[in-house]
């Protein structure tokens, strides 16, 4: 079985209700950090007596490995809760991932990925 | 305790705690001036708010005291060394509770200078022009006009110092943010970028400080507690011009940016605060008002003007602050001077103030800013004034002490 | 100096130094605040907390001050304008230096707000109903107790202002918090979900200043050192509750949560430090620890009361540190005072004064939530009370003011 | 008033407004021990902070202040249940007052040992060994020297309490850091490791805080103002130390370790202000100026010998701020006292001073080692003292408080 | 030859242990950041009167790229050092990389990740 | 079309630089965060009284997917930018992406990476 990585790139205040939507497909490991992001939403800034714009929006990734099967319906799940409608709402990246193991016991492969105890 | 010493008691406890309040003014600048630079620079600018209050501490004790208060002539006080010669007891107080009271403004003044000099300036030559100034250049203008010199004489009112303390540092902070040069980043194609600063909270909070400190600094000023209603009145005129600095400021950013900034407003507060020190103690509450409004928008044009056109970067807006308003706060004694034995021109009391007041600003500041070029070109060529491009990118906390302000 | 100058001065220097310190806690208020709140919305909540006191100044001295503490009737007091009818003189101090004190007081009660409707209450807003606060509603209740009014003439004992302060504060802060509705996330499925300050370093810094402030805020009410005894017994029970508060909130988290908190602990102490206000002067050293071990129980299931059952989201535990303890404080009076020329029920009183400190209690609270009411619906429906979910989710500092507050 | 009871009110005031500013000492000391060490541990350091201050408030009024102020013997006061005794009167302050002030110096040797001991010690033995320092073995040796005890009576002068109050903490801190042994990581194969502290800022911020509180402690010992030349003389002679310590640390950091360090430095700030504490009333500006550069030049090395060869984790320097320096100051007063009753051995005074001084600080270490030996070897025995590898790996906030310091 | 990406998701508190188990094996480069684990763990946390549940656990990202051949006993040298036992000990993923550069030099290919002076 | 997915580690100094020059050839889009490199270069640091070298650098990742025609072009660009010479001027790693999505319009595979409006 194939294992894929999934990045997305969200708005940090669709953050929550990407990882209710997640959940409801059955993701409910994965592993999130804070970035920014150059894109085509911009926004006014002030400082001090300086007026500017900046493209540097506060963005989170998203970055799991799930079974292939999973891919679609996760890039749904979050097209879904990530859509805002204005521009700046993120990106999804998919790309293949060739080993998995799980540090605690040792288990490779897409075994590793699922929920187990 | 007899009347005597119960009076003498209650003014040197008075001058002691103002000298507190007003030290703790030095914390106040250090979280201003670090809040308002980057997270790379901290460790930097920390180190330096906190040397210039030790080297100021020895330099004045040794040197700095007698050329500012010893009798000397119109222009100079005395070499005396170690602040032995008495010049506490002629003013009811202890010599060494005036000396004390003294020190901390002279390392106000010292202070104002780091702010906008910030990010760029070499640790060892920041050391060495910290120190003259609070050893030589600053005792030297106060002596004209707190010291029995030429100023003072023409009648200039500086009450708690907006010339003497805040221009003096303002202005050789702008000579130093012109010598040094701008921050890389800081312009492209001759336009001013924004370098936000790493922490708005130290920022506020350092305001919240000086303002704190303020109320040390100028009724302290009075020296005792002879004039209570003097005291508590200029509890109210400095407190009332801060607050109309602050909302002056706000109302200008608001119209002219689109949005409430909260970065100008905090300098607009100072603003206030500043302008306010040299009359504190003879405009009524209304003049207060008034001058505190003015304080909060100049300030915003002021550091506008300074980006904009004069393209001298002041990462915190110390020119602005103290050394514009320092200047417009003593000019404004001119014109609503109104107790305290001063009467200005808007009162009745004629331009003779108005004038002794402007000839004050002018020279001070000429003798600020001569001295400035003197002493950074000196050091630029001699020591060097500012760090090499590549640790000024990876800031001065890396290679110039090899210790991050913030670690996990 | 003669004694009479003397006295003067040394009561005055006393109540100064006091609004000094009543002046810092504006600093601990807004890094508690900070603190408790996310770094999305810092900038915004610094920035309400530097303007309202900026606004305070202002507003009460043009009306608040004459509406408190003019002769008028026993409900109000009078239109003076600018602070310049003398109250001052007859307690033994300058006006300007009560008026000052009052000042410092009135900021305080107004800065409460801010804290239980954080994160998501529209700045243009803020300001409207901060200084309609400081200018109209704190001073008529004041009045009732402080001013010359009725509470006071009744008998009710509120020594540094439990109910005059901090319950008004406490109140507005219930209603606005109620009318604004909790923060999105606040509530999942009508549970309450924990939204972490985003510092606790902030949070207890702010909770140290605030004590240090409440030195001034208690012993300072005496307004005066003609009964050391007095002033030095303020100190100590001002200390032990808020010392009894904190010991007691940690014993009940750890009791209750399993382990001890240090969030809820910060509250704990300040519980204290609100009850023990009105009795400071006339409670027992032991008394001040029983209603500062009371209260730091009580802000714990006050806490939980508005946080489950009633959903009232409240940031930072305003209103039941405030709000809840203040009234607390002010009923124990009627119990354990013992001193200071009153006597509670449990010394023998009788219960006349605790039928005093209960009205004053129900009064100034119908009165507090009564202006709630009307002026948050009254912005509610005119210019708008709260931020766009937008502005909310993505932070207030982003939308409102263009400006983060932590940078790189 | 007459002028009895203005003298009071002036003495009275000066007392608790200087127990004031040592109470925000708390603050200086949470701030400088959460600024070095990581955050990870920092909702720990600040609770231990805040719960020291409550818990010495509560066991130094129940047994602590008499046991160190009550007759008794030469060796031990009374058993006097809430401070109820008067030993204020006698010095011509209220007793309230005079236990407030010396509370908060309690408090303060207490909260010297968190410091050594941060990152790893559990949080309830924690409140378990700070309240037995502070009900018992702080005022056992407290009575020895300030409490009418044996070493008072030998001669041995200690103004504001560098043995009394530093070298008791320090010490015990020093026995504490021993028996629990050093952080995970701080030493691999046998060599020291740098573990920064997660900000600097709140470092310089809390010495800046801390300095600012010894304008409290030091003069402030004089309980009084009836001396108004040597209350001044002490704020000159303590400032001077402090910076004379800043200066000399910064030179040494500089020539040793190619660069001036900030951590080190600030350091060097405290251990000038531990070294003339005991002295600063006696030894001259210029006295001060040595001991301060004697002490910013002691810090480093001892530091260095702790870390290095002693192979004791300190991570704030608690022990040689404190404890070396404490010990160094007070030994200096026996060859540089020159004043105020007391003359040491360079100014002709003989060696008996010294002698005494020597004593004081030999006997006061072997007690508050033996103490801590004690305490802690019981500790670590019953309820354990130090916490699991696991929860020192993931920080003591996650798991003794189910709370971090820092979110989002 | 082939060159692998490895990207291990690990306890913060294992992070010295992991670097000392890789530097053991010749892996002396590598860049790591700190992320938010959503995954088995949970632990228990208090704020104000509101007690609960997170399963946002802080965790480091240690990413490198080698040579085909370390590939095994880097994974091994992870678990080795990572592992507690207990639940929330995190991953390994391994990915295929195209190419590598070294910006100093501009040498590309698996000569790039040399140790070289 | 086949997207590439370039992750470059370079020095936080030179992130305006490399910007300027990713936008000179057309890449306008990317995501960054601030990381720590472990590598040859070394760094003297000091702390109370102990000096240690750290080989703990400050770092910050630039990644970003493109068509693949733009790869060489931006490992030029930013090799040209990022470097300054000495030891510790960071790498640039190229590997496959399957698919990309844009969240706002739904859009898949290389169109997503285009800029629209
Ligand atoms: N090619 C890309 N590679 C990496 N990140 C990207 C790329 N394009 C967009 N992003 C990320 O997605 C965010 C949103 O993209 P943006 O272009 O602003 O909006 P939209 O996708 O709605 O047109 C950007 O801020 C950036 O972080
Ligand atoms: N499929 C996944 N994709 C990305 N990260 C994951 C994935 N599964 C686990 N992780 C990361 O690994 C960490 C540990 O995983 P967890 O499931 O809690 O424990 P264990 O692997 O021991 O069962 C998680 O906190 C998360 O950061
Ligand atoms: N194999 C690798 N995998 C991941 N990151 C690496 C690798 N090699 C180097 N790096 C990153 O690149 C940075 C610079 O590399 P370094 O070896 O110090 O310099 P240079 O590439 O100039 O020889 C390192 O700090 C690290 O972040």
């Amino acid at each position: 079985m194939i294992m894929k990585k999934i990045e997305a790139i969200i708005r940090v205040s669709q953050f929550e209700e990407v990882t209710e939507a997640l959940h409801d497909i059955g993701i409910d490991f994965f592993t999130y950090w804070d970035v920014t992001g150059v894109g085509n939403e911009k926004s006014g800034a002030i400082y001090r007596a300086t007026v500017y714009e900046t493209r540097l929006i506060p963005r989170r990734v998203i970055s799991f490995v799930c079974r292939d099967k999973f891919v679609d319906a996760s890039i749904e799940a979050i097209c879904k809760a990530a859509k805002t409608g204005e521009m700046g709402d993120g990106k999804i990246f998919v790309s293949t991932v060739d080993e998995s193991v799980r540090i605690r016991t040792g288990e490779r492969g897409p075994e590793s990925l699922y929920i187990k105890e | 305790m007899d009347t005597t010493l119960l009076t003498t008691g209650l003014n040197t406890l008075w001058v002691l705690l103002a000298a507190i309040l007003v030290f703790f003014m030095q914390t106040g600048f250090a979280l201003v001036e670090a809040g308002f630079t980057r997270s790379k620079n901290t460790t930097n600018i920390l180190f330096k708010n906190v040397m210039d209050f030790c080297l100021g501490t020895i330099t004045f004790w040794l040197l700095g005291y007698g050329i500012m208060f010893g009798e000397g002539n119109a222009f100079i006080g005395n070499i005396e060394w170690l602040a032995t010669t008495d010049h506490g007891t002629a003013l009811g107080i202890p010599n060494m509770a005036f000396f004390f009271f003294q020190l901390v403004f002279a390392a106000t003044a010292a202070t104002i200078v780091s702010g906008a000099m910030a990010e760029r300036t070499k640790f060892k030559s920041y050391l060495m022009y910290s120190a003259i100034i609070s050893m030589i250049i600053y005792p030297i203008s106060g002596h004209w006009i707190w010291g029995g010199g030429w100023l003072g004489d023409m009648g200039m009112h500086d009450f708690a110092g907006s010339t003497v303390v805040h221009s003096v540092g303002g202005w050789l902070a702008l000579v130093g943010a012109w010598v040094l040069g701008p921050r890389i980043g800081k312009y492209r194609n001759g336009k001013p970028n924004a370098i936000p600063g790493h922490s708005l909270t130290l920022g506020a909070l350092g305001v919240f400080i000086l303002w704190l400190g303020w109320f040390g600094f100028n009724p302290g000023s009075t020296l005792g507690l002879g004039d209570v209603d003097l005291v508590a009145h200029i509890f109210v005129t400095t407190n009332l011009a801060a607050a109309a600095g602050g909302i002056a400021t706000l109302a200008v950013t608001w119209l002219r940016y689109g949005k409430p900034g909260l970065s100008m407003t905090l300098n607009g507060v100072l603003a206030g605060l500043v302008a306010i020190t040299a009359g504190c103690d003879t405009v009524t509450p209304i003049g207060a008002l008034i001058i505190g409004l003015l304080a909060g928008i100049l300030v915003v044009f002021s550091v506008e003007f300074l980006d904009r056109k004069l393209k001298i970067d002041d990462p915190v807006g110390a020119v602005s602050v103290h050394g514009v308003n320092g200047a417009f706060g003593t000019i404004m004694v001119g014109l609503l001077a109104n107790g305290n034995g001063v009467t200005g021109l808007f009162y009745g009391g004629g331009s003779e103030l108005l004038v002794a007041q402007l000839t004050g600003v002018v020279a001070v500041a000429a003798w600020a800013i001569g001295c400035g070029l003197i002493l950074f070109f000196a050091l630029k060529y001699t020591m060097g004034l500012r760090v090499s491009k590549k640790e000024e990118e990876n800031g001065l906390d890396y290679y110039e002490h090899g210790e991050k302000a913030y670690n996990s």
